[in-house]
């Protein structure tokens, strides 16, 4: 397990996961990281250890908004959205994704690519929204009006 | 010129008759007794005995060289010397032989064998005997004064220490008064002293001194000549006050109408609130644009600063009972003579304002930790204070060092704000605490503290809160947890960074700094001693240091300095020789010189600045047309050394190596590694050269055209060498002969730079035994007749 | 990398350099004259002009695989019969004996001089150098050159590398210095200087060579070709008189590449043949001495055989074992190495097959033949002030390395005796501005020019030379209407040459060198015409004068009226000092 | 095309103003181009004499027979020491040939 483990961090993005010094200032500044128990210094904690597969099944990697926030402050340069974005991708890959609905947006979206090569916002949203019960219904039906009257959706 | 025929006497030195055990004496007597000039060869056992024959010998003119073959004591070297030195014998007509280096009497080899080797490796000698001339070490005229740029801390401590020792000191600094950076400190750890009592205490011997000019406000505006011998001009910024005559009552200053403004700061009313108006209030100075010397009041006397007069204001003229202010001084140059510079230029605080992040400048209660220690003085009332450690230093954007001193900085003041403000709450954000050596206590006794906290982590932004106070966000990574604070005052431990003085004078000096700006030197060897001889640096200007490591390292320069501050400076006639007539001006050695000592002559020649030189031979190597030799160790030597070896004494198939050692460390591989009874192969002869970079090419295709099979050159690893480059240079150098090799459809491998370290003793023998494995598969050196 | 180009000769910066002594061309016979110099006088500021770089300039710069004169005393050989044999190298003279004799006096110390100074000599048992032939000896002279020029600049000479002369600074009849430009540099030089020694080597160039390729190997001449004789036209322009031009010398050198071949044919015994694979000496030239015949004969031999149908001809090298052939090819590695490199490029095993031979072109070298300037017994030519040494002195041939080694010598001891008696004149700026002009002008003419490049001007002499002036191509063969009309061409040549242009300093030296040779080939034209016989068959063949004619038993002499152009022709008598048969060594 | 330069070896020897087969060439034909590499002017006009081949540092000239005299390809490299130098053949057919001797100083 952990030479596999190893071997998919060299392959991938992370070895750069290995210079963070943990200063934390990542967290400190990220805008998300409150809605999660995990922050991007705990991710990248992870991958110092090997621990691939947690790091993978964070649920902060799903809520990142790859502001670059963590990226800018960074002291040891490391890039740390990107390696959100790499740790998304194994994670699907490897079908580590918790929970599994995280990942409908996504599925949504590539298949609406593959069948029509282009983007419906409309749509898109719409699939989104139907596919997990909607936390807020009332505000996001209010939202919708109000993007669909700016012609925001298309 | 009259040439002498080289006579030799050959003495072979067997104490113990360990020799004879191994070799057969009778057999290597017989043969060196042919050899034409060899006047007398033979064996002794015994030093004292035959001394006075073979002084007599000299004396009587039999021979006018003599190599001694053996091991000897350095009590037995001595004495040789001294007696034969009180006969006439020049010091540098000796040769020492050492067989036993080379390998000679490594138990398991053929007796036979040894025997021709022994045999090859007095040949060896004997050839570089009979090209020795007899030298004298040079006596240059040389300055017994020292410049030392900055007057800060170190500059101070390097000065009294060379007034101490009677030599003469040009200090030079450009502020109005001398002290630096530390005397704008509050106090100091662990005494708790004020720092400017120390600087005092150096001050006191400065005014007392005759040995010494001091030279405020002042910059060095050229510098030539050559160590021993600096041609200095500086240039006197006016100062408007005489220094002869004020002396220091202030009267003046009660009435000069111009306060200087202080350094912009934000002043948006958002942020303001009583704290931060405080914090600002006790940052201002009222200093007056006529006022005392600063940093430090030496020399006693005012300076105006001209640009904050009012227009056609002469108050101070007026009021001046001395008749010092001369408002219409004009900048002033000023040239001497010395022998050595010293350089103190110390450090600048890092711009915390690139740090953009934490707002300092934008918010008055962000504030650095130089102006904490202004603030300690008297602090106002703070409830909440930050400290963030870091700021700036160890980062990749900003300085990739760590300033080693910001830590201990932080808990210092933590300490003194909790004497005065004992009910204040700290946070000290940190990615790492480093408080080497006895700074452990400091950690700990703050740590003992009420009320101070410290914060595994750094905050990522600072922001504006209610009421003028400062939000902070962070993450304690020990525990995970999220913090929200609310400061009244965040103090940023800003790094160090080489001054902008540093930068001024490298460029002036061209003096090589490192990637980070601070002086380059050789850390562990010579760390005081700057890539251009005569040239010490000492202090911060070096790299981040705390008081007392500038302090030390201020010292050693003085130290360092003294060689050159003897009225003469003595060169050991082991300098290179240029021969003008083979020089086709190609100007290959000026490029690679590690110490830029040469320069053009009015012909176009290079000519070597002998003061400048370190003699490492880094020219002879590098000379495409084998003009540059060391006077006592001339390429000719070294080449007649080379052709001296026999490459088929063994046999035509067994492979011969020739190695060149850089005396650095190689060579103490080698012969450490006979000393500890490894079994080092017959096949290797090594030469000793004084830096692997001295090795010519010509050399080794020489070694190559006579037949030896393989030729190592063994230097130290890379960023190791004495001399900064030769093994760099040496490295490319040998690389070119082997695609050279390659084209002639010869192995390239028959010639190798390999680097070795002083303990590599081992691998020494290992890399002999397994090249002498390449070579045999290679087969025998096509050029071997 | 290209030079600017100045817009006017205000721009181009004059240096004149005052010195006791000049000498132009650093070569061998330069550098032994300013060693002597500096020896018999050191506070005479000596200087030396040298078109190249004084390491590696001349015809030495190659090497040279053996000094082919050396007087084995052991031997009982003395400087008498090594005279005697030089007479009869060039059939009989007439040749300088006063000269050659005080040459040979000095032979021995100067070649042992050269060991000294660190040039291996190859010696026999006995510890004395070893002889290859009856006066050569074999040395590894690959360094001679960078040896000798390292001693003048030890002495104290101070050289101007890189400097072409263009011609003698003269004040009224004497000579007080040279002019000539910076290659590299740019700038005029004038040189100031009390006496003045020409040893710029010989002419190579004037004919077109038998190896020349146009396109590629257009310098694959046996002598040096940066020699263009340079030494011999500033003397022709500042009416020096020149004896026995007409004495070309002509080697027999190896066929396709001009390698030398008497390293092959004296020091190894390997003998001409020819394709039916007679020995063509023994067979048909046995009355003239056979394999030891005079030097214009075993080169006028193979060429008769190629006339004659029985070409190619060969040295037979097959004779030699390989060790020998291995020491054959290193003595030719020290002379001319790529003539190694040519072998091994035709993958020619020489102990399997003959070296092939063939005729060279024609050159006028005064340390082989007897052409050069007329020169009195201190060396100082007609012309008071400037000597002559090496190749450009005449009537003393079979110089070689070591002759003109000691001739430079010589006339460095002349020079330095006719200094203590002498003043230097005042410069005569007139003289300087005017010569700069001319020096100048192809440059300034400017690379747009419509006019004559260097290049073409010298393969049009080359070709009209070899065909109407007796060279390789017309197997050296001439007459009087052909000489005629090489005359007229080459008066129209000279005419054109103010329509040469260069493009930067390296073809207007370019330039200066065609036009040198022009002026060389004329004098040489006239000569050949006055000699009105065939007294070195092969060196100089008239068709139309076949055989000797007893009146013309004298030197051939020439000055050029610096005014008019015009080249006048007298003889002078020649002195046998040695007795004996002439033809005999 | 007689000498034939290793563009990527050459540095020009760092000079200032000219290489060494610059200032050696006893026909003013090496130069240095605008990249600072040298190279011969005029190939037709070249003696052969290898002097620059000798004095080049880096090794990056040979010395190459016209075509139109010798076959496609023969080398000759001297390789040289401080008193000795060595000359290694190798003709069209792959033969190789080393020659090895003093060039300076006295012959025991």
């Amino acid at each position: 397990m952990k030479e596999s483990v190893i071997k998919l961090i060299h392959t991938d993005t992370i070895p750069e996961s290995s210079i963070c010094v943990q200063c934390g200032k990542c967290s400190s500044g990220c805008p998300v990281a409150f809605e999660s128990e995990h922050s991007p210094r705990k991710v990248i904690r992870f991958l110092q250890w090997g621990c691939l597969k947690e790091a993978s099944q964070s649920p902060f990697l799903w809520l990142c908004a790859s502001c670059q926030a963590c990226t800018v402050r960074c002291p040891r340069g490391v890039n740390i959205s990107s390696i959100m974005l790499s740790l998304r991708r194994i994670a699907q890959q490897q079908g580590w994704v918790m929970p599994e609905e995280n990942l409908s947006y996504y599925k949504t979206f590539i298949n609406m690519i593959k069948k029509r090569g282009k983007i419906s916002e409309l749509r898109l949203g719409l699939a989104t929204a139907l596919h997990k019960i909607p936390s807020h219904p009332i505000e996001d039906i209010v939202l919708f009006f109000k993007l669909l009257k700016r012609g925001k959706l298309r | 010129m009259q040439k002498t025929v080289p006579k030799t006497g050959i003495f072979i030195f067997d104490q113990g008759k360990r020799l004879a055990r191994s070799i057969d004496l009778d057999a290597v007597i017989q043969r060196l007794a042919r050899i034409k000039n060899v006047i007398r060869c033979e064996v002794l056992t015994d030093l004292a005995a035959p001394l006075p024959s073979i002084k007599e010998d000299f004396t009587s003119d039999k021979f006018n060289r003599i190599f001694w073959v053996g091991k000897f004591s350095d009590y037995q070297k001595k004495t040789i010397q001294s007696e034969l030195s009180s006969a006439g014998l020049n010091p540098y007509m000796y040769e020492w032989c050492d067989l036993e280096e080379q390998g000679i009497g490594t138990k398991g080899v053929d007796s036979g064998i040894q025997t021709q080797k022994a045999i090859i490796l007095i040949q060896m000698t004997l050839a570089r005997t009979r090209l020795l001339e007899p030298l004298e070490p040079l006596e240059l005229p040389a300055v017994d004064a020292s410049l030392i740029i900055g007057a800060g801390v170190s500059g101070l401590h390097t000065a009294t220490s060379l007034i101490g020792l009677c030599k003469k000191v040009y200090l030079v600094e450009k502020e109005s008064g001398v002290g630096g950076k530390v005397a704008s400190l509050h106090r100091l750890y662990p005494r708790i002293c004020d720092p400017r009592c120390g600087l005092e205490f150096e001050i006191q011997k400065i005014r007392e001194s005759d040995m010494i000019e001091v030279h405020t406000l002042s910059r060095v505006k050229s510098l030539f000549g050559s160590p021993g011998n600096f041609d200095v001009r500086i240039e006197k910024q006016s100062r408007y006050v005489s220094e002869e005559k004020c002396n220091a009552c202030g009267e003046c200053m009660k009435v000069c109408p111009a306060v200087i403004p202080e350094e912009q700061r934000s002043r948006e009313s958002a942020f303001i609130n009583e704290t931060s108006q405080q914090v600002l209030n006790s940052l201002k100075s009222d200093k007056k644009a006529i006022h005392p010397a600063v940093p430090m009041t030496y020399p006693s006397t005012f300076v105006i600063e001209r640009q904050y007069c009012p227009p056609d204001c002469r108050e101070c003229v007026k009021a001046c009972p001395a008749l010092a202010v001369e408002l219409e001084q004009t900048s002033s140059e000023l040239a001497f003579k010395v022998g050595a510079v010293i350089i103190t230029t110390g450090w600048d605080p890092y711009q915390l304002s690139k740090v953009d992040e934490y707002g300092y400048g934008i918010y008055p209660n962000v504030i650095s930790n130089l102006e904490m220690e202004r603030l300690l003085e008297d602090p106002p009332v703070l409830k909440e204070i930050g400290f963030i450690q870091c700021a700036g230093s160890r980062d990749e954007r900003h300085l990739h060092y760590c300033s080693s001193v910001c830590c201990s900085v932080s808990l210092k003041q933590v300490l003194f704000l909790k004497e005065k403000l004992p009910d204040a709450l700290c946070y000290i954000f940190y990615q790492d605490m480093r408080t080497p050596g006895f700074d452990e206590e400091l950690y700990q006794k703050v740590k003992s503290l009420n009320n101070v906290i410290f914060i595994r982590g750094n905050p990522s932004t600072v922001k504006p809160g209610d009421n003028g106070k400062l939000r902070i966000h962070a993450e304690d990574t020990l525990s995970g947890k999220e913090i929200d604070l609310s400061l009244d005052l965040l103090v940023l431990a800003g790094g160090m960074m080489p001054s902008q003085g540093s930068f001024e004078i490298a460029q002036l000096l061209n003096l090589p700094q490192n990637n980070f700006g601070f002086f380059e030197s050789h850390l562990q060897c010579h760390p005081e001693e700057s890539q251009r001889t005569g040239i010490l640096v000492g202090g911060a200007c070096r790299g981040p240091m705390n008081i007392s490591q500038s302090i030390e390292s201020s010292h050693r320069a003085a130290m360092e300095v003294l060689p050159f501050l003897n009225r003469t400076i003595l060169i050991e006639p082991k300098y290179p020789v240029l021969d003008l007539t083979k020089c086709d001006k190609c100007k290959r050695c000026m490029e690679e010189c590690p110490f830029l000592s040469y320069v053009f002559d009015e012909n176009g020649f290079p000519s070597l600045d002998l003061t400048k030189c370190r003699q490492c031979g880094n020219c002879m190597g590098i000379c495409p047309l084998i003009a540059i030799s060391l006077r006592n160790n001339t390429i000719k030597q070294i080449a007649a050394q080379v052709q001296a070896i026999k490459p088929s004494f063994i046999s035509k198939e067994e492979p011969v190596i020739l190695a060149f050692l850089c005396e650095n460390d190689a060579y103490h591989a080698a012969q450490s590694a006979v000393e500890y009874g490894l079994p080092v192969p017959p096949n290797v002869f090594f030469i000793k050269v004084p830096c692997a970079g001295s090795v010519n090419n010509a050399l080794v295709a020489d070694a190559l055209a006579f037949g030896i099979d393989g030729v190592l050159i063994a230097g130290c690893k890379d960023g190791q060498c004495h001399y900064v480059k030769g093994n760099q240079l040496v490295k490319t150098r040998s690389g070119d002969l082997s695609d050279k090799l390659q084209k002639m459809m010869i192995d390239p491998q028959r010639v190798r730079f390999e680097s070795l370290e002083i303990r590599d003793s081992k691998k020494y023998v290992e890399l002999v035994k397994s090249y002498i494995e390449e070579l045999r598969a290679m087969g025998p050196n096509p050029f071997k007749s | 990398m290209a030079e600017k180009i100045p817009k006017s000769l205000n721009e181009i910066q004059t240096e004149v350099i005052e010195t006791d002594l000049l000498i132009i061309g650093g070569g061998n016979a330069g550098c032994f004259a300013a060693y002597e110099a500096k020896t018999k006088n050191p506070s005479l500021r000596v200087t030396i002009m040298e078109k190249a770089h004084i390491s590696r300039s001349g015809a030495t710069a190659a090497g040279m695989d053996a000094i082919n004169t050396y007087i084995r005393t052991d031997k009982g050989e003395t400087p008498e019969k090594l005279v005697k044999w030089s007479r009869a190298q060039v059939g009989g003279g007439p040749i300088r004996e006063d000269l050659a004799l005080s040459n040979a006096e000095l032979l021995n110390e100067t070649v042992e001089l050269l060991e000294e100074w660190g040039l291996p000599i190859v010696k026999d048992e006995d510890g004395h150098y070893k002889l290859r032939g009856r006066w050569d000896i074999s040395i590894q002279g690959e360094q001679l050159k960078p040896i000798m020029a390292e001693k003048a600049m030890e002495v104290g000479a101070q050289v101007f590398n890189r400097v072409v002369a263009t011609n003698l600074l003269m004040d009224g009849n004497r000579c007080v210095g040279a002019m000539g430009f910076g290659v590299r540099d740019g700038k005029f030089y004038v040189f100031h200087s009390k006496a003045t020694i020409v040893s710029t080597g010989g002419a190579c160039g004037i004919y077109k060579s038998p190896v020349t390729d146009y396109s590629g190997a257009h310098h694959q001449t046996w002598m040096c070709p940066f020699n263009v004789g340079t030494g011999y036209a500033i003397g022709i322009r500042g009416a020096a008189e020149m004896t026995s031009m007409e004495q070309r010398w002509i080697a027999i050198r190896t066929k396709d590449f001009c390698g030398p071949v008497d390293t092959i044919s004296v020091a190894f015994g390997c003998m001409i043949t020819n394709a039916k694979g007679e020995r063509v000496m023994e067979v048909r030239y046995k009355d003239v001495g056979g394999d030891k015949a005079a030097r214009f004969y075993r080169l006028n031999a193979p060429m008769t055989e190629w006339l004659e149908g029985r070409g190619p001809t060969y040295v037979d090298t097959t004779i030699l074992s390989s060790e020998e052939a291995k020491d054959l090819r290193e003595d030719l590695l020290n002379e001319r190495p790529s003539f190694v490199l040519f072998l091994a490029s035709r993958g020619h095993d020489i102990t399997k097959e003959p070296v092939e031979i063939y005729g060279s072109d024609p050159y006028i070298v005064g340390g082989h033949t007897g052409s050069g300037y007329w020169v009195d017994m201190k060396r100082m030519t007609t012309v008071l002030g400037l000597f002559a040494a090496g190749e450009t002195a005449g009537g003393n041939p079979n110089k070689f390395v070591g002759g003109c080694a000691v001739e430079g010598r010589l006339s460095a001891r002349g020079a330095v005796d006719y200094i203590e008696k002498t003043t230097l004149p005042p410069l005569d700026t007139k003289q300087v501005e005017k010569e700069k002009e001319r020096a100048f002008a192809p440059f300034m003419r400017g690379p747009e020019f419509d006019g004559v490049n260097p290049m073409e001007m010298e393969e049009r002499m080359q070709r009209l030379m070899d065909e109407y002036a007796g060279g390789i191509h017309q197997f050296y063969r001439m007459n009087e209407e052909r000489l005629d009309h090489a005359l007229k061409n080459i008066k129209m040549l000279q005419d054109q040459t103010k329509y040469l242009y260069a493009k930067d300093l390296h073809s207007l030296m370019s330039a200066h060198e065609v036009s040198d040779r022009l002026d060389v080939a004329e004098v040489l034209v006239h000569h050949l015409k006055y000699r009105k016989e065939t007294r070195w068959p092969g060196w100089q063949t008239r068709m139309d004068y076949p055989e000797v004619d007893p009146n013309l038993d004298c030197f051939i002499e020439s000055v050029r009226d610096p005014k008019t152009g015009e080249i006048k022709i007298f003889t002078r008598p020649f002195e046998q000092l040695i007795p004996g048969d002439r033809t005999k060594a | 095309m007689p000498p034939k330069i290793d563009r990527e070896k050459c540095d020009s020897c760092k000079a200032e103003k000219e290489s060494l087969c610059e200032q050696i060439c006893p026909g003013d034909l090496m130069t240095l181009d605008e990249d600072k590499k040298a190279y011969c002017r005029m190939p037709r006009d070249c003696w052969d004499c290898m002097s620059c081949v000798k004095a080049c540092p880096k090794g990056a000239i040979e010395t190459r027979i016209p075509y139109q005299l010798g076959y496609h390809v023969a080398k000759l490299i001297p390789m040289m020491g401080t008193n000795t130098i060595t000359w290694t053949c190798i003709d069209i057919n792959g033969k190789v040939e080393r020659f090895q001797y003093i060039n300076r100083g006295m012959l025991e």
